[in-house]
């Protein structure tokens, strides 16, 4: 029951999100939908994620996202934008390409509803944080440092990219 | 030894074309002269040698070197004497030496290098006339063949300032080639069929057939050597080239439009008698073809006005004579008649030639005329020529005429028969009237823009450089000189006594120039005509057409003008007709080479290579081209419809798995 | 091991380009630039006359065969060897690079080192085509012999050049590359059969390509060569390159490139497809009869001295196409003396119209008109090789015709007496050109000083007058060696083609 | 675990990143410091590493794997960083570029291509994939100063993170069928139950693909590379244009050869199609491009058509094909545009066609390393290019696939024309305003003439390098 | 209790809904928070998985995807406030410079 109803939040949030003008109002929502997702992780006993989901995500991410947001002093996506800009950009082939979402749901949904069946979950036991952590820092210790050269090559990035011109 | 033969006009040759500008006039004249003389000399002993083996084994062979070798192919470069060609190198030589002679005085105004030039080419000629006649195989006689066409159209072009003159020439050696194209295939056919172009292997290779009741291979081969025939013999339909090849020096249309060259393709046939006479058909055809040229040129030849004109379309006619005994399968008597033709004929040229050259240059006949007492040398040896050729009796043409039409008429072929009577007596007309027109009367040169219009005009040598019009031309009339004088008077001595050679056992003779010739046409003997009452007939008969013809020409021509202006105003229709050569050129003209023309440049080029197929080669550019555009048109720039573009192919590829 | 000669010819004239590189490209160095380049290729056409001098006319089979691995692992190695046909295709190269460069000695002064440079690697590259028995090798050089010849229409060219030299190269290149396709195709066919792929010619030769693949195989090969040698209808690029090309360009193309079309269908196409290739035949002779008519009426009508030479080729590769398809001794080796011919003179007729308009800068024969008067020397030549081209017995083009004819009438008297009215229209063409351009009174004043054969044109020209003469008397100088090996490719059609040879020998 | 012999080239790049970065920390202002030279320093250790490894076919926690195929790889990458490092002098000093940061994050991401490379595991493959992407983006955009080069960083961050999305989602359902990341085991259960392929098999092999055929700009997933490309300094372009697209493919071929191998019948059909796509889209484009760099962006990915054509092949030959390829391919697009990066000046980047009239003039030397570049790509011999192409349509006419190898030669006619089209430009175009062509660095110019060298030694003398190739193959499959 | 094709059927709905509002939208912002909606989608497949599997591996690569994430979003945010600098819009269909 508790299913239906956080991923009825979970899907009706994101569709906000993305109908949404005003971008501050849009992550709001998603910070939303990312709480009835830790509530699924919950539901698929699976704390510790539904906890990062909260801190990392909602707590982290999405602040940065707010913060870049009021620095842009974030406008409102311009409704007067030109189509003539280019054939393709007109409503019609955006609606083809609405159509294109639609077709993926659509095929996703074949998908794993024609998989091969695996309804019932196997009732292992929960599985706890210090099993992750384990886990995590024996069979995925070498994935573990890759993630650093990624966050350092993405600092890095960052900064470059956002700092104050110099000249 | 054969190989001095045309080996010596060859060096003549090449000494006059690499030397030629700088050494002068009589150096250049006398290695010319000297060059064929020699060879002359040497052909004298060929033939000296030759008389003296015995009849049935006359043949000298000289085999020089293997030329083409390609699989069982072979072709050898080698020459033979027999009677036939014995023949024909003393005419190419001693008239061509002659020639020369006559040259030396007659191109006298040419700047050196042009006389040099001219010599070249006339010892050039006829070093490629003899390898034709000596030649032992179709190969070689092919090489000689193209290469007097070669010089005929040099020699023809020989003034290449006047657009008429390269024409001419050009038309010469392109017509040629049509026939060359027969004469190609045809030898192609002969080597598939008998696998060798040997004539010896050839005619032995026929002989064991028996003559073809139908039409068939050999008929076929011999029809297609006799293309080849007509494109260089000037015959219906190829003739056309001759009369304009008028254009060339009067010594070369002495020597290569009236005694050797044009004569190629008589001997030709004579050459492979054994052939054609297994292919009746073909025989029949070159005896209707030889006789209708001989009455349609005669015909032409009536109402031309330029000297070298009517003697040029009777060249053509007496040409059509030796076909017609071709056809009838007198060889003997064809190639007596292409004898005893060379030299009256050369002498007509030359006297034509002399007359040109006194008059500096004027060849209409209407701007002549009473220049018997000026000219007298020029003025007997002319009418010891047209007296020869009308065929009064007792001069050269009278035999050899006289011996076809009887063979003619004894073949059975009398329509033909009738014809060849009817154009002896327009031959003894035109001649005749040349001989009035130009000789007798008075001058006519004074008034010469009140000429009757319809001819061409005048044609006048850029070596004379006083053209013809300004009158009086009458005051320098000088008669030959020396060396022209010379050769007028020994080619005249010929053409009485040559005739001789084949004097008919009806006339006490014994046709020793048949009999010596037999050899060379291989299987069938002259049959011997039984009763010689009918021979003699058909001798008186023909003598007196020939003095009735003169004297048609003597009262139309001599007596009164007015009535020869009459019939021609009667029969203006005819005479028209007659004088634009019954428009064969125009029709040539209209109905071939200017269809080509047009068909090549608006549709073939224009059309077909630059639209059609080029057009497909960069159409197929411009429609990449065009593609890259399109395409080019959806990287519009957006992120967006990148991406859309993106979930399209993930869209795709999924829908694509689960629609399988 | 004896001295590898056939590698040399290739290596010389690249040794020669290299040595180049290190002349300055300044206008004082050009004539020392030149000079090299000639000695250079001098020493190739040497070295091809050594070649000659060593060859053994009585075998059949390839000789200076060297053969070293090069790429093992798919059996393509480094395979050249030579026979009586290739031979003189050698020799010819090496007789006409050296005439080109002269003849291009006094068009040619911009980036005189660079222009040297790519006409000695086109050599090389030529001659790599002739020696190659490596079906690797040979497309290689093949290819590679594209990339100079463009440069040399595309820059030294005349106005359109760029459109010529690209139209040129990807219409070359768009054939061969399915040829390179087949090419795979028999290796992989090879690998099935004997287990390893291999490229060598002698091993292909022996292979038994199934028919369907036979047929598929032997039109992308026929495509290549069609478009090289150019077969009506493929013919239109070579009229644009002509045009453009500068007289080096134009002399090397007609002299040497085309026939490689006609000695790759002689050497891989008809060989390695018997079967095919005799079913192909008559449609090969029809187009290459079509070719001889149609492109003698086009050059007729062309007022570009350069493009009727061009459309005269088409009409004389003709001839040699013909004499392929008819495979029998008296057409092939007549073909493969039309070859020789054909790049003889109308290697000639390029040099002189090159000599014309480097003294006018026009080619159109409207231009011209009575240079007899002026120049009779070059006229006098102009008319030697007129006549060659236009086959007039005793000089060369006759007996490759004539060959060629009774090959072809012996296969198919109809193709035959249709091939020879080319030879009636070949006289028409050519000789009215001479005539507008060498006879009548000279019209435009700018023709009446112009010098006559100087003495580098002499050198250039003599040689190629030589030629014609010697090759018109002498034909079995030339057709000895030749034989030999034609023979055995007959043989060999004949054992591996189920159907028939129907020409016998 | 077998130690950690395995991650040492990737370990040696990574430090020589980390001490670019150090040492810019350390460069007061305005001081020119050998930074490039760490970089090399690096890769040179990275190459020892790789010969020494050469053959060992070890392998370190299980999810890198050091066998051949993987060194071969890495060896082209250390190539590639070699040259970009080379080529990338003019620009910096140009466009006074931090050096520090170019060269940490150009190390970074070779860190990434190479444990792309040599990855056994999805995970992993996905972490190194974000490594170079990320490193990748931002060098595309490092030229902040040009709202060219920010918009193109900005799409190809956006779709590669989209294209990422994908992927990531296929590792997902890859993960639920075979409840592992590891190549070895995906292998082993698909081909356990490779009969009856379930069509979330399929799915996942489907969005893996999509997740490939972005990074190797397959069409349809190709719309970023132009503009990508057009938008990044030169240097960066060949950098990337060469190393992630080798990179990709090893992985691609890791993936999809080995542990997708018992479902070749299922995926080869979309393969089919996007290889045709590739090659017609990247030619045909290409023509109508007025931009040398967005004419080699899409020639690029005419080249990755045909890598794909390889791949597809899946033949010992088309794997050796591959990785020939990919060697070729760098050497050739780095020569070509570190050319490119040499005639751009501080005011203009002429890289427009038009800029390239009379160059030969103007440069001759550039002209002609140039042209060996281009008519390399073009595929002529005796370049490297033709030996290459004659590989890959080898490995498709053994693998029956005539109509790929037709339509691949056809369209390497048509990518002819373009190449040309510059060479027209530079050879036979005069140039209306001459073109003031900056001095060539020694550097600079010394790699593109190695490159030059290289591609006449690989097309005149292959052999060994393609026994190389071959051998390297044979140690994953 | 609720089988995992549920959870699964969820995330696909959602990880559409994420790339719809990549091309749907005309605000690079909200463009990046739709690639988090997908990523986020992923992440419930994984865990769902996992749980369906019994094994922690899912919840492990989720916590390294947020990983991905977060660089992503970083480096991503960086590159939208340098394309503001240069042009004051943040609509996708304003930066063309580069097309054709």
């Amino acid at each position: 029951m508790l299913f239906y109803i956080f991923g009825g939040v979970a899907i009706l949030a994101s569709l906000l999100v993305i109908a949404q003008r005003n971008p501050i109002h849009s992550v709001l929502l998603l910070i939303a939908s990312f709480g009835a997702l830790s509530g699924l992780y919950v539901l698929l006993q699976a704390p510790f994620v539904a906890v990062i989901q909260i801190i990392v995500y909602a707590g982290a991410i999405m602040v940065l996202f707010l913060f870049v947001v009021m620095l842009l002093n974030a406008p409102h996506e311009e409704t007067d934008y030109d189509e003539r800009v280019h054939p393709l950009l007109q409503r019609g082939p955006m609606r083809f390409g609405a159509l294109l979402a639609v077709a993926l749901i659509v095929e996703l949904w074949w998908t794993l509803t024609k998989g091969r069946e695996l309804g019932a979950f196997s009732d292992a036991e929960v599985t706890s944080v210090a099993a992750i952590g384990r886990s995590l820092f024996r069979d995925y210790a070498f994935a573990f440092e890759v993630t650093s050269v990624l966050i350092l090559a993405a600092m890095v990035g960052a900064v470059i990219l956002a700092r104050r011109e110099s000249r | 030894m054969l190989l001095l033969i045309p080996l010596l006009p060859l060096v003549g040759f090449l000494i006059n074309a690499s030397f030629g500008r700088r050494i002068s006039k009589p150096a250049s004249g006398a290695v010319a002269c000297g060059a064929i003389g020699a060879s002359f000399l040497v052909a004298l002993t060929a033939v000296w040698r030759l008389v003296s083996m015995p009849a049935e084994s006359r043949a000298i062979v000289d085999q020089v070197f293997t030329w083409i070798t390609s699989g069982r192919f072979t072709a050898a470069f080698s020459l033979r004497v027999d009677p036939l060609s014995s023949v024909m190198i003393l005419v190419i030589t001693g008239i061509g030496t002659l020639i020369h002679i006559y040259s030396t005085a007659y191109m006298h105004e040419e700047a050196d290098a042009e006389y040099a030039r001219y010599f070249s080419y006339l010892n050039l000629f006829a070093a490629f006339m003899l390898v034709l006649v000596l030649g032992s195989n179709f190969l070689v006689m092919f090489v000689g063949w193209e290469g007097v066409g070669l010089c005929s159209y040099l020699l023809i072009g020989f003034w290449y300032q006047k657009k008429t003159a390269s024409d001419a020439g050009k038309k010469a050696f392109i017509v040629n080639r049509i026939g060359d194209f027969g004469f190609l295939l045809g030898v192609l056919l002969i080597f598939v069929r008998f696998g060798s172009i040997d004539f010896q292997e050839v005619a032995r290779a026929a002989a064991t057939l028996s003559p073809e009741a139908a039409f068939g291979t050999v008929s076929l081969m011999t029809l297609l050597l006799f293309v080849g025939a007509t494109g260089k013999s000037a015959q219906i339909p190829l003739y056309v080239w001759l009369p304009d090849a008028m254009e060339g020096p009067t010594p070369v249309s002495a020597l290569i439009h009236a005694a050797t060259m044009v004569t190629a393709g008589v001997y030709m046939i004579g050459r492979n008698a054994v052939l054609f006479s297994h292919a009746p058909q073909t025989l029949t055809i070159v005896a209707v073809i030889g006789t209708a040229t001989a009455l349609m040129a005669g015909t032409i030849g009536l109402v031309q006005n330029d000297i070298k004109r009517v003697l040029a379309y009777s060249t053509v006619s007496q040409l059509g004579y030796m076909f017609l005994a071709m056809g009838v399968g007198a060889f003997g008597a064809g190639i007596f008649h292409l004898y005893t033709h060379a030299f009256f004929k050369a002498l007509l040229f030359l006297g034509s030639g002399a007359v040109i050259h006194a008059l500096s240059g004027e060849q209409d006949l209407r701007r002549m005329g009473g220049l018997k007492n000026d000219l007298p040398i020029t003025y007997w040896t002319f009418v010891v020529g047209a007296v020869a050729i009308a065929g009064v009796p007792g001069l050269a043409g009278f035999f050899s005429k006289d011996e076809i039409l009887f063979r003619t008429y004894a073949s059975g072929h009398t329509v033909l028969w009738v014809v060849g009577m009817l154009t002896s007596l327009l031959t003894a007309i035109y001649m005749f009237r040349v001989v009035f027109l130009a000789f007798h009367g008075t001058s006519r040169s004074a008034s010469p823009h009140d000429a009757p219009s319809g001819d061409a005009p005048s044609r006048d040598a850029p070596a004379h450089p006083a053209p013809a019009h300004d009158a009086p031309v009458h005051h320098h009339l000088h008669d030959a000189p020396p060396a022209m004088a010379f050769a007028l008077i020994v080619l005249a001595i010929g053409s009485i006594v040559a005739g001789y050679a084949g004097l008919p056992s009806i006339l006490g003779g014994g046709d020793w120039f048949a009999r010596y010739l037999e050899p060379s046409f291989g299987v069938l003997p002259v049959e011997q005509v039984a009763e010689h009452g009918l021979e003699g007939t058909l001798m008186i008969l023909s003598s007196g057409l020939a003095f009735a013809g003169i004297g048609i020409a003597m009262y139309f021509f001599l007596t009164n003008r007015r009535a020869a202006d009459q019939v021609a105003a009667r029969f203006s229709g005819v005479q028209r007709l007659l004088l634009n050569k019954y428009y064969v050129d125009e029709a040539y003209d209209a109905t071939v080479v200017q269809p080509i023309k047009i068909v090549s440049q608006e549709v073939l080029w224009k059309i077909i290579d630059v639209r059609v197929i080029d057009g497909a080669v960069n159409g197929v550019g411009e429609t990449v081209g065009g593609f890259a555009e399109a395409l080019r048109r959806l990287q519009s720039g957006s992120v967006r419809t990148y991406a859309a573009s993106l979930l399209f192919g993930v869209v795709m590829i999924l829908g694509y798995y689960l629609w399988r | 091991m004896h001295f590898p000669i056939l590698s040399s010819l290739v290596a010389l004239p690249v040794a020669g380009a290299l040595l180049l590189l290190l002349v300055r490209d300044e206008p004082e160095n050009e004539p020392l630039v030149r000079n090299i380049a000639l000695v250079v290729s001098a020493l190739v056409f040497a070295e091809t006359l050594l070649l000659w001098s060593r060859f053994d006319p009585a075998i059949a089979d390839f000789q200076f065969i060297e053969r070293h691995a090069w790429i093992p692992a798919f059996g393509i190695s480094y395979f050249v060897g030579v026979d009586g046909i290739s031979l003189f295709l050698l020799v010819l190269t090496g007789f006409l690079t050296p005439l080109a460069l002269l003849g291009s000695w006094e068009s040619v002064h911009r980036k005189t080192r660079t222009f040297c440079m790519f006409v000695l690697l086109l050599e090389s590259a030529m001659m790599g085509v002739f020696v190659s028995l490596d079906l690797f090798l040979f497309y290689v050089f093949w290819d590679a012999m594209l990339i100079p010849m463009y440069f040399l229409i595309g820059i030294w060219g005349y106005d359109r050049r760029i459109y010529a030299s690209i139209k040129f190269l990807l219409y070359t290149m768009a054939g061969s590359v399915l040829m390179l396709l087949a090419i795979l195709g028999l290796a992989y066919l090879h690998s099935t059969a004997q287990g390893s792929y291999s490229f060598d010619l002698l091993k292909i030769y022996e292979l038994q390509v199934p028919m369907h693949l036979q047929f598929w195989f032997f039109v992308a090969f026929a495509l290549a060569f069609a478009i090289k040698v150019p077969l009506f209808p493929f013919h239109t690029w070579l009229p644009d390159a002509h045009v453009e090309a500068p007289t080096a360009g134009s002399v090397i193309l007609a002299g040497v490139l085309l026939k490689m079309g006609t000695y790759g269908l002689l050497r891989f196409a008809f060989p390695i497809f018997p079967d095919a290739a005799l079913f192909f035949a008559p449609y090969l002779g029809l187009l290459a009869v079509v070719g001889i008519i149609y492109g003698a009426l086009v050059a007729m009508v062309q007022p570009d001295m350069k493009k009727l030479v061009a459309y005269s080729s088409v009409s004389h590769m003709g001839f040699v196409v013909l004499g392929i398809a008819a495979m029998n001794t008296q057409g092939v080796e007549g073909a493969v003396y039309q070859m020789l011919n054909h790049g003889v003179s109308t290697g000639g007729l390029f040099l002189i119209v090159g000599m014309l308009s480097d003294r006018r800068h026009t080619r159109l024969i409207a231009e011209f008109g009575g240079l007899k008067k002026v120049m009779p020397h070059l006229v006098a030549v102009f008319l030697i090789v007129t006549l060659s081209s236009i086959g007039m017995p005793p000089l060369n083009g006759f007996v490759g015709e004539f060959l060629v004819l009774l090959g072809a009438f012996e296969w198919n008297p109809a193709l035959a007496a249709a091939a020879a009215i080319g030879v009636i229209l070949s006289a028409t063409y050519m000789l009215w050109m001479f005539q507008r351009v060498n006879y009548g009174p000279v019209t435009n004043e700018k023709n009446a000083t112009l010098a006559d054969l100087g003495t580098r044109e002499w050198i250039v020209i003599a040689p190629i007058v030589a030629a014609i003469v010697l090759m018109g008397v002498m034909p079995n100088l030339f057709l000895k060696p030749i034989g030999p090996s034609v023979e055995r490719l007959i043989s060999h059609m004949q054992q591996n083609a189920t159907v028939r040879v129907q020409a016998q020998k | 675990m077998g130690g950690l012999n395995a991650i040492v080239p990737m370990a040696c790049v990574t430090a020589a990143g980390i001490a670019a970065m150090i040492a810019e920390a350390f460069r007061d202002p305005g001081e020119r410091m050998p930074i490039g030279g760490l970089g090399i320093v690096g890769l040179v250790g990275a190459a020892i590493a790789t010969v020494l490894l050469w053959g060992h076919n070890t392998s370190s926690f299980g999810v890198v794997s050091a066998d051949n195929f993987g060194l071969f790889v890495t060896g082209v990458l250390v190539v590639v960083g070699l040259l970009s490092i080379a080529i990338s002098g003019p620009t910096i000093d140009r466009e006074r570029l931090p050096a520090g940061e170019y060269y940490a994050l150009m190390m970074f991401a070779l860190a990434g291509m190479i444990l792309m490379a040599t990855a056994t595991d999805l995970l992993v493959m996905f972490l190194a994939l974000e490594v170079l992407s990320i490193s990748v983006y931002v060098l595309t955009g490092i030229r902040r100063d040009s709202p060219k080069a920010t918009e193109a960083a900005f799409k190809y961050f956006l779709l590669g993170a989209f294209s990422s999305a994908f992927f990531l989602y296929g590792i997902a359902l890859v993960y639920g069928l075979t409840g592992s990341t590891h190549l070895d085991r995906i292998g082993n259960v698909f081909a356990a139950e490779s009969m009856t392929s379930t069509p979330m098999q399929l799915a996942a092999v489907g969005l893996l693909t999509i997740g490939f055929a972005f990074k190797v700009s397959a069409v349809p997933f190709h719309m970023w590379a132009p503009d990508a490309y057009e938008g990044a300094p030169p240097a960066i372009t060949g950098f990337m244009s060469t190393g992630v697209k080798a990179a990709a493919f090893a992985a691609f071929v890791r993936v999809f050869l080995a542990a997708f191998g018992p479902l070749h019948s299922q995926w080869v059909m979309t393969l089919w199609a996007i290889t045709a796509s590739t090659m017609i889209v990247g030619t045909v484009v290409g023509v109508a491009q007025t931009n040398v760099k967005r004419m080699l962006a899409y020639s690029s990915i005419a080249h990755a058509g045909y890598l794909l054509l390889a791949l597809l092949s899946a033949n010992d030959v088309g794997k050796g094909a591959v990785l020939f390829y990919l060697l070729t391919y760098a050497i050739t697009n780095l020569g070509a545009f570190g050319v490119i990066g040499l005639l751009e000046t501080a005011d203009r980047p002429n890289d427009e066609l038009s800029d390239y009239a009379g160059l030969w003039n103007e440069h001759p030397w550039l002209a002609a390393l140039m042209t060996v570049f281009l008519l390399s790509l073009g595929g002529f011999p005796p370049m490297a290019g033709f030996i290459a192409k004659w590989y890959v349509f080898t490995a498709a006419v053994k693998a029956g696939y005539t109509g790929l190898a037709i339509l691949g030669v056809l369209t390497s006619v048509i990518s002819v024309f373009f190449y040309l089209r510059i060479v027209v430009m530079m050879f036979m175009t005069p140039a209306e305003e001459p073109t003031r062509v900056p001095e060539v660095p020694r550097l600079a110019g010394a790699a593109l003439v190695v490159c030059a060298i290289l591609i006449f030694y690989l097309g005149v003398l292959p052999a060994a390098v393609l026994d190389w190739a071959a051998a390297s193959i044979s140690t994953i499959f | 209790m609720v089988p995992v094709n549920h959870y699964l059927i969820l995330s696909a709905i959602l990880f559409s809904i994420g790339t719809a509002g990549v091309f749907l939208r005309r605000n690079v912002i909200t463009i990046l928070l739709s690639i988090e909606i997908m990523l986020n989608a992923v992440n419930l497949t994984f865990v769902a998985f996992g749980r369906a599997l019994g094994a922690v591996d899912g919840q492990i690569i989720v916590f390294f995807v947020m990983t991905v994430a977060a660089a992503e979003a970083a480096v991503g945010l960086a590159i939208v406030i340098g394309l503001f600098r240069h042009r004051e819009s943040l609509n996708p269909d304003s930066f063309t410079l580069l097309k054709w």
